[in-house]
């Protein structure tokens, strides 16, 4: 089929990934679904790295602007520092999506993950297995946007189970996350030995979690809840005895691949919609058993829900090789 | 009389309980310089530090011009106008800074514009300078001069003060003959204006030559007050001592075998060569001025630098040390001078310093350090040197400069060397010390050759069977230690200086 | 004049030569590299780690060190987003606030180092860790943006002071319309007010007079304890200031804005002393190796490197650069002397 | 022996009993703080930044600092997963590998600095930011474990050998079984050794001369380059050991950026300078240093404070006992001179 313009030319087309987070396997799936989809278009990539650095990530959209680019995604961010910024752009005529940060702006689709529901998938689960009274950790560092919408829904979680006894909060993003959260982890199980969940939305510090678990040889009585994936996640889980027992994650490569293909959409002059969600799906220990899943690609193949999200499709579209 | 420019009555000042000023009384008239004599660790540099305000005193009362005067730190002697050259060089020279800004430091503290003029700055560095007669280059920074022209620079920023009292802590200490005798002439002219000047110097040379008045301390106390002329120079000796000093007399012993022998040693590409013969039980001093060439000549003897040409033999042997560790390893040591840069470790206590180049002989296997026999051999140089402490594990900084100087010095002698080379062993050391460490380098000296460099004739005459003269890092003279005519050995050492004055 | 051996030559411009070369290679690999926008980006990018490099310089000149100016910037940043959102007050007064605070921050480190005679880094780093935590107690480690919950239980109603933003934000024409951030020229005046204290003026002079020899300078009458005081405060209002520029910017107290902070602006401090062969601490250096690094990075991201092979290259040129200017001069720098 | 006077006495044993003090405060308000679990769990949180801090002793005494460990540490951690599971070889390889990585890192940290004349926080400054690119460059910034997809396409099929696992896991018996495990070991046998080598041989007794006047050192006949540069391997060997450990302990290859590594252990060696009086860097300090930060956190996180009031409290109870040790002692301590 043939591709509406600007697609029919599509080497003359130029888009830009300006990233606030690039360090760790989450930020770097994304990037690789977002070159794969910009591969499969034949569109050309320009990547723009902040390092966290949200003054900068925004001089970057600026730059990206100056370069004459025809879209740009946003990769996270601050809503107060990119909100300007992706006005710019939008005035300069340039299609521009968000990913993970709200700008505030009619004209920009936002692709989410939906941490929201992310949180309640896992925590859906962790009532499942456990039922509706339990004595729980938390682990959290407030002032991180994704972090902070994942602690909501622990709230309400909380607030509709009064069962539920969160005994201890705590987190660091000291570096290494899962080495800091481990020390933490292993101070709260020896004060709270009566723990028997623990909320940990985010995997480094679930991975933190779980060592400190297993050191302190609590692995059968504590199980742990936790959101996103990754391969090294898959070993623990699947550790013999593991005390990780689900995770809720959309995978960051369909993310990617969601972002360009909302970036062409509009290119197109087509709409992808105000808000573009990749829905999340539950993992769990057994299912990983069941099917002997050892890494994020046989995630993909043996799970077709994480592998693809049927949104901001397009017939026209090429999707990237599997 | 001349009025007491200076008053200081009960002055008392202790470090802890190490009481070191103990009510000293003393006077300084203006228009005279008053010397102060005193052993090591008398008191003399705590009693300028509490004249300059770094100390403050625990007890007693000083009067400047029958003001009482209590300086809240050096920025208020200063503006009292009580100026210091401080003893210890390091407390005189930024070195980082240029030369201009170095003599102008203590104005550049005091205030004036905010901006700084360069052009005014040289221009009026260039003053002070000249008035002392150094010649050099303004913008150089003050690291890459010689020890002797940042003992000058921190002179001339003193003079050019306009000073009430004037405090020289042993300002020759480093330099030259000629470059000592331009300071003298300062120092007369600023006498003649009514300043007070107190002189501290161990070099009874520089004593002679500038005295009006003698001042004894001893422990802390004023112990002898000598005016009227002529000054009992031997009495001011005595009451600084408290006993006679010892006289010296040289024996010559027969010398042994070569122990060094050096031909065709060049020092410098545009140096002369000279050939160097040292004998085993022979103590043979080097003279020159700052400046000539023997620290280059030890530096090449040790390893530090390879000499520009020439042959040495040691014992028999090749000798050619590419590095200190090396001259150890063959019996050659090496004292420095100027200790507080080359030789004293500060973090270290006095034990730790006495055994450093050898610390592999107190150590067992793995290189483990054995404490008794380290500390055995601690307490052996501490009486050998006849350093004066509390015990071996005192710091080495709270020693006088002097103990500090025999621990330096002591260090090197605690093992059997086939040469050892002295440099400047007697810095700032007091002349009971001198003998003493003079003694015991000629006591020890029968199994090795034994290598002395002063500037100072006194010096040499004092220690050394035979004195060799260097000017321009060559050897131009020889002399036996016996009815030596000094009037050829002061020509052959400062002949050459008439001719060039070598560039630091 | 002296003419200079080609050794000296090497020493005095080999780092500028460098430094041309690259942004040569980078044009001529991507035109756009050269444009106006593209320069003043790059002076953008650098203008916070700047003013705080020039900061540290201050420190580093009366032989101190700072560890504390990337946590004094941040709280500036927290403190100025709680007096507006939450506080409800203008821009002014969080200004000064701020100010004030880094000042403040910065005379407690003299006073610890000077009278408490702690030693530079442990105190420094001590005041590190202590802000770190403080500037998140009043929130609970919640970002402050308007709107935020109050423990109260209502919403905060203040908010960013547009005046305040400007200072980030506004953009002054010169060569094109809306060319020059403010920030930039916040970076530029602090450069050169640096430059000329350290430089011209005989506080300075005295300053690199304590830092050569503490000891020497005090005999010389020099008020040590208060310059030495006076270099931390220095360094504390200009980590402030960094601080203002980057809450301007971001119009948010951010909790994880600011972590490299630290470390980019002691490297640009310590570039500078391969600049013209000083081999000490100098406010022209301080700004062409914050500049250096920001060409660097501007470059790489506009030939599409990865964010690791940036780190690398940065470190690798950062060694090849001082390897060639201290190895050539023979000097040993100053950095611990 | 001498009597020592109160003052005396506080200097000494001061932070020691502050650190008392704390046991006892956390110990009523939870019993649990006082298990022999909660001891050893305590020296295992500190095992790694206790063993990076004692290389970084290494380096202070020699008068030099090593910005680069918490870099060597991830360096090693990466390269250790990277011999296990994408060459699929053995523990013992990977252990030596890490170690000879750290020995050569610390080599050329130390080369650069005696050879080159590069001041030594710009030279491990430099050495940082480059390791802390090249370590991503072979897996394109994705952190290591089994499984992974490599480039060719197909997954990778090592994995951390058991015994590598057992480095950071394995625990042995010690008044209850399974009480100690081997990581604390490692840092127990490491403090003693860096105590007994730098209090006790004559190396180290060499190390601090050089620190104290390296120059006259020189003179003294000692190789002052050479053990320069030995203190640098030390700390690259030292590092990566700590990295080892980290590897064993996550049993992946994380891509972390080693900096909270760096500043915790330059905290516990700089602490160290406190204790007992001794204003200087020492072994045995830091190992206390490292002990004291490990107390404070795993008191503050069974009393449920969360992390920003930690980070403030360590910084506040390190100033405090800071300004006791130094404002008592009088003595200017020797962190820069
Ligand atoms: N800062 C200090 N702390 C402790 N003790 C000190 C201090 N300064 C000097 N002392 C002690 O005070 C005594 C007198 O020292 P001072 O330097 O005044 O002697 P001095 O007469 O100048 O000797 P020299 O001729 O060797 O210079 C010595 O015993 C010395 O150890
Ligand atoms: N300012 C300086 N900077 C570097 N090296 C110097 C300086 N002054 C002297 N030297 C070196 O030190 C060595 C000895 O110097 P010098 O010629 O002054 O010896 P000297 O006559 O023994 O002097 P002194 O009488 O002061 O001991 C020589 O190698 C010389 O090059
Ligand atoms: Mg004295
Ligand atoms: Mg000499």
């Amino acid at each position: 089929q043939d591709a509406p313009a600007p697609f029919d030319n599509p080497g003359d087309v130029n888009i830009a990934l300006v990233r606030y987070l690039s360090t760790g396997d989450f930020f770097q799936a994304y990037l690789s679904g977002v070159e794969k989809q910009a591969a499969a278009l034949g569109v050309n990539l320009q990547v723009f790295d902040s390092r966290q650095d949200a003054a900068l990530q925004a001089d970057m959209v600026d730059q990206a602007i100056a370069l004459g680019v025809d879209g740009i995604i946003i990769q996270h961010g601050l809503t107060e520092s990119m909100k300007e910024a992706a006005q710019r752009a939008v005035d300069a005529g340039i299609k521009v999506v968000a990913f993970d940060v709200n700008v505030e702006n009619a004209a920009i689709p936002q692709v989410e993950q939906s941490d929201a529901a992310l949180a309640q998938l896992a925590l859906d689960q962790a009532i499942a297995d456990n039922g509706a009274e339990w004595v729980a950790g938390f682990v959290h560092v407030a002032g991180i946007a994704p972090l902070d919408r994942r602690a909501a829904v622990w709230e309400e979680v909380k607030a509709a189970n009064p069962g539920i006894n969160e005994v201890a909060m705590f987190g660091t993003l000291d570096n290494p996350i899962a080495n800091s959260v481990a020390n933490q982890a292993r101070s709260v199980l020896s004060a709270n030995p009566n723990i028997q969940v623990m909320f940990a939305p985010y995997d480094e510090f679930a991975k933190g979690v779980k060592i400190a678990v297993d050191e302190a040889g609590m692995s059968g009585q504590v199980s742990i809840y936790s959101a996103d994936i990754s391969t090294a996640d898959i070993q623990l889980m699947r550790e013999e005895g593991s005390a990780w027992k689900a995770t809720a994650a959309t995978n960051p490569a369909v993310v990617g691949e969601v972002s360009v293909r909302s970036l062409a959409l509009l290119l197109a002059g087509e709409n992808p919609g105000a808000s573009v969600i990749v829905p999340p799906t539950l993992i769990t220990q057994a299912m990983l058993n069941e099917l002997d899943i050892k890494n994020m690609e046989e995630l993909g193949a043996k799970l077709p829900a994480f592998a693809h999200a049927d949104v901001a499709m397009a017939p026209w579209m090429t999707l990237p090789p599997r | 009389m001349t009025s007491q420019a200076i008053t200081i009555r009960g002055l008392t000042k202790a470090f802890g309980r190490n009481a070191v000023l103990r009510g000293v009384d003393l006077d300084l008239p203006a228009g005279q310089v008053t010397v102060l004599m005193g052993a090591n660790g008398a008191g003399k540099s705590t009693l300028v530090k509490v004249l300059c305000g770094v100390h403050a005193a625990d007890a007693g009362e000083i009067r400047l011009d029958g003001r009482a005067f209590a300086p809240a730190g050096p920025a208020a002697a200063l503006r009292s106008g009580v100026v210091t050259v401080h003893q210890n060089i390091n407390d005189g020279v930024v070195p980082d800074l240029d030369v201009a800004s170095n003599l102008l430091l203590d104005s550049l503290a005091e205030g004036g514009g905010l901006f700084l003029n360069r052009r005014r700055m040289r221009a009026e560095a260039g003053k002070i300078a000249a008035a002392i007669g150094l010649e050099l280059d303004m913008a150089r920074p003050v690291a890459g001069l010689s020890l002797a022209d940042r003992q000058l620079v921190a002179i001339a920023r003193a003079m050019a003060h306009r000073p009430r009292l004037l405090i020289l802590d042993e300002p020759t200490s480093s330099l030259s003959l000629t470059e000592a005798q331009r300071l003298f002439a300062l120092i007369d002219r600023l006498r003649g204006e009514g300043v007070a000047i107190l002189y501290i110097s161990h070099r009874m040379s520089d004593i002679r030559r500038l005295a009006d008045r003698i001042v004894s301390m001893r422990d802390g106390q004023v112990s002898g007050l000598f005016e009227t002329v002529p000054l009992d120079y031997s009495g001011a000796v005595r009451a600084m001592l408290g006993h006679e000093i010892t006289e010296v007399d040289i024996a010559i012993p027969v010398p042994g075998a070569v122990m060094l022998e050096a031909r065709g040693l060049r020092l410098k590409p545009e140096a002369r060569a000279f050939d160097l013969t040292l004998r085993r039980n022979e103590v043979v001093a080097i003279t020159g001025l700052v400046g000539s060439g023997k620290s280059a000549l030890a530096a090449a003897l040790f390893g530090l630098e390879a000499p520009v040409a020439g042959e040495m033999r040691l014992d028999g042997r090749d000798y050619r040390p590419r590095r200190p560790a090396e001259a150890v390893a063959e019996g050659v040591f090496l004292a420095a001078k100027d200790r507080l840069i080359n030789a004293v470790v500060p973090g270290f206590d006095i034990q730790q310093n006495l055994t450093l180049p050898f610390t592999p002989r107190h150590a067992g296997p793995l290189g483990l350090i054995r404490r008794a026999a380290e500390r055995a051999a601690a307490e052996r140089a501490i009486a050998a040197m006849g350093v004066v402490c509390q015990g071996p594990r005192d710091g080495i900084l709270t020693l006088s400069g002097g103990n500090q100087q025999k621990v330096v010095v002591g260090r090197w002698m605690a093992e059997a060397s086939r040469l050892l080379i002295l440099d400047e062993p007697f810095q700032g050391v007091d002349i009971q010390a001198r003998r003493d460490i003079g003694r015991r380098i000629r006591d020890s000296a029968a199994e090795r050759a034994t290598l002395v460099l002063c500037a100072e004739i006194d010096e040499a005459l004092e220690v050394a069977d035979r004195i060799l003269v260097m000017s321009e890092h060559t050897l131009v003279g020889d002399h036996r230690n016996e009815n030596i005519d000094l009037a050829r050995l002061m020509t052959e050492v400062s002949g050459a200086a008439d001719r060039t004055k070598e560039p630091a | 004049m002296k003419s200079l051996s080609l050794t000296e030559l090497a020493i005095r411009y080999g780092f500028l030569l460098l430094m041309a070369g690259l942004i040569v290679v980078f044009s001529v690999l991507r035109p756009a590299f050269l444009s106006p926008q593209s320069g003043v980006f790059i002076l953008q990018s650098v203008a916070i780690t700047g003013i705080l490099a020039l900061g540290v310089t201050a420190t580093l000149v009366v032989d101190g060190f700072d560890l504390s100016i990337g946590a004094v910037a941040t709280s500036a940043m927290m403190l100025s987003a709680y007096v507006m959102v939450i506080w409800e007050m203008g821009a002014v007064p969080a200004v000064l606030l701020c100010l004030g605070m880094g000042a403040l921050v910065g005379l407690v480190n003299g006073l610890l180092i000077v009278k408490m005679r702690v030693p530079d880094l442990l105190a420094t780093l001590g005041m590190m860790f202590l802000l770190v935590g403080l500037q998140r107690i009043p929130t609970q480690g919640n970002s402050i943006s308007t709107g935020m919950m109050l423990p109260g239980g209502q919403a905060a109603e203040g908010s960013f002071a547009p005046e305040f933003l400007m200072l980030g934000r506004h953009r002054i024409d010169f060569i094109l319309p809306d060319l020059v951030p403010l920030s930039v020229v916040v970076l530029i005046v602090i450069a050169l007010l640096t430059w000329a204290f350290l430089e011209l003026t005989r506080h300075g002079r005295v300053m690199y007079a304590i830092g050569s020899n503490a000891q020497a300078a005090g005999l010389a009458g020099i008020n040590v304890a208060g310059y030495r005081i006076l270099a931390y405060v220095i360094s504390g209002v200009m980590a402030s200031i960094g601080g203002i520029l980057l809450a301007a910017r971001l119009g948010r107290g951010d909790v994880a804005s600011g972590n490299n902070l630290l470390l980019d602006s002691v490297a640009a401090a310590l570039i500078g002393f391969a600049v013209l062969g000083a081999a000490k601490p100098n406010a022209f250096g301080t700004a062409i190796g914050a500049l250096f690094v920001g060409i660097l990075l501007q470059g790489l991201t506009m030939l599409n490197a990865p964010y690791y092979t940036q780190d690398f290259i940065k470190g690798a040129v950062l060694v090849v650069a001082l390897v060639f200017t201290f190895a050539l001069s023979g000097r040993v720098g100053r950095a611990r002397r």
